[in-house]
């Protein structure tokens, strides 16, 4: 027999099957049962040449055509109205195989998110009340906080961290930081800071920017390990604060 | 651009509802069902807000933006055309979502036959579907919906919201029809086409043929 | 240098350019700079992305949209408008909540364990889960079963129900059993690239319908 076979990694035996019955042209109606066998144990033979393993799935199919064949080689078997024809057996699995393969192929065509097409990407607003297990953050806590650090090392040297009596509530200071935004758009994590003269008055700015972070108005960004905290509203920068008209 | 004229105040207000579903479509990463949309705006009503969500999808469609309404896995959402598709991966610089051509045909089988077992996935691809359920579950494109009571309480499973979002359906029954078995003819070639566009596009899928 | 091209080449290159842009800006999670542009799209100057950036930014002014085009510290950024916030962060409000991969593991840990008491699940994760617990006890999907007759009478975890809801199984008896788990495999051909966006949208994140 004249045929090639080309060394192809086919998905199982239905697979094998149905290219074996495209390449000969053949009817999936009327299967010529022993030249696809034929085929199809070549396709075996071929790779156990190659050493490749041969999956049970596959020889439990050259079982089965072989079962076939020999049944159309007794007289009358096929001719017989009465009885079914024996390709049935690979028929009605080979047709539904290809129905899906088909949907298969409708599927890969369709305009495919990530693929062919992409939705927007928001960054998510942190949305839990009470911890901080989740932040939606490009930087930690710790980070944030260690920042906080140097630059009331740098800004009070020497100053004891005690709380004195307080001038400035978080929510002076949490409009402050929104009126910054509004006006630049960005500023750096320090600018913040630039008019705290009291460590208690540093503390509120820093309480009134996690809570700006926890509510979702505020990205903090830091580009590198080394670079400025950089603080950008995460809404748009003419609101953020969500209760204007 | 068509009319402008009166502005009425029923014009008005359908034009601020308009953008603000808009708004609200931008800002999600999600797609948003008519539900979701107007339990933020709860004076409106559903008949309204679907109103203006068809009159979104008519109006990005008459701009001719990059980016179009589509109506996915029972809601809305905004997404780019495909003819941008090779710019936005290379700015996204990740690669395409990829499905292999096994894992599409077992996707295909589970999203006709759901609920399925995974032995009668495996009855007919005539293989093993392990891995590939494994890969299917773990993309969140196909779900365990429960267990059947036979024997071995098998796990069944069913496609996910994700799938009818990432194949661009609206719902189950949105799906394309299966074609009848009897259908079928010895043309094949012409029943199963094979994209042209996908081979260039670089999908991973094998052809086989 | 001059301009070479003739008017109405450099309309219509524009024009694409521009839509081309959008498309980028729209799939962005962050700001893009002219850079960042120019490196999707290599035949361009950054001086025509640049002018295309503010053609964007007037037409989408003119066209009163409910979003605009802003110039930040990084780049630009599509942005809806600030009077729409409102409503942008009631949407969000209700939009489905994201698990940390700890507090995903946690989970499950308790999932399959329960009932279970917190060193166990300490002992497990090798880290404290004090904060993950508390955390999935406020979002339901832990519940304190009761107290175990040890010394100092620790509490004892377990699922409730919107762990059900949420994960879409039907009883805890449809949760997959870690032998099944292993049964899946590992199928080495199927280890397909996932998109960034995937893995934000994938399996960590619960679904709430």
């Amino acid at each position: 027999m004249d045929y090639e076979v080309k060394l192809e990694i086919f998905e199982g035996p239905l697979d094998l099957l149905l290219h074996l019955i495209n390449k000969n042209e053949v009817d999936i109606f009327d299967i010529p049962i022993a030249t696809i066998t034929d085929q199809y144990l070549g396709y075996l033979e071929l790779m156990k040449t190659f050493n490749i393993n041969v999956a049970g799935d596959f020889l439990v199919m050259a079982s089965t055509l072989i079962h076939i064949k020999s049944k159309m080689l007794l007289p009358g078997s096929h001719e017989d109205d009465e009885e079914e024809d024996p390709r049935a057996e690979i028929m009605r699995p080979l047709l539904e195989y290809m129905q899906f393969k088909e949907m298969a192929e409708a599927f890969s065509e369709r305009e495919i998110l990530d693929r062919d097409v992409f939705a927007r990407t928001v960054i998510p607003y942190s949305q839990d009340g009470v911890t901080g297990e989740e932040p939606e953050l490009d930087v930690s806590l710790f980070q944030l906080i260690d920042a906080f650090k140097r630059i009331v090392d740098q800004r009070l040297p020497g100053t004891k961290l005690t709380v004195q009596h307080e001038q400035w509530s978080v929510k002076d200071k949490t409009e402050l930081i929104i009126a910054r935004l509004k006006e630049k758009g960005a500023i750096f994590f320090r600018e913040i800071f630039s008019e705290d003269r009291t460590v208690s008055e540093f503390i509120v700015t820093f309480l009134a920017l996690l809570e700006l972070v926890h509510m979702g108005l505020v990205k903090v960004l830091q580009p590198t390990s080394e670079g400025d905290i950089r603080l950008i509203p995460s809404f748009d920068e003419k609101g953020g604060n969500g209760n204007e008209s | 651009m068509k009319r402008v004229e009166t502005v009425t105040n029923h014009n008005i207000m359908s034009k601020s509802l308009k953008l603000i579903i808009e708004a609200l479509l931008f800002a999600s990463d999600r797609p948003l069902n008519v539900r979701e949309i107007n339990a933020c705006l709860p004076d409106e009503t559903g008949s309204k807000i679907t109103q203006a969500l068809y009159e979104l999808q008519t109006e990005y469609d008459g701009l001719k933006r990059s980016f179009v309404l589509r109506e996915v896995a029972q809601g809305f959402q905004l997404r780019t055309r495909s003819e941008y598709a090779p710019y936005v991966l290379r700015m996204l610089k990740t690669s395409p979502t990829r499905l292999s051509r096994a894992a599409l045909e077992t996707l295909a089988i589970i999203a006709y036959k759901q609920p399925i077992l995974r032995q009668e996935i495996e009855r007919l691809r005539g293989v093993d579907v392990g891995g590939i359920l494994r890969t299917l579950l773990e993309k969140d494109l196909v779900r365990i919906m429960g267990r059947k009571n036979l024997p071995g309480r098998p796990l069944i499973y069913g496609t996910t919201k994700k799938f009818l979002a990432v194949f661009d359906l609206k719902d189950l029954g949105s799906l394309p029809k299966l074609k009848e078995i009897k259908e079928f003819g010895s043309d094949e070639e012409e029943t199963i086409p094979i994209s042209e566009e996908e081979t260039q596009m670089g999908t991973s899928e094998p052809k086989n043929d």
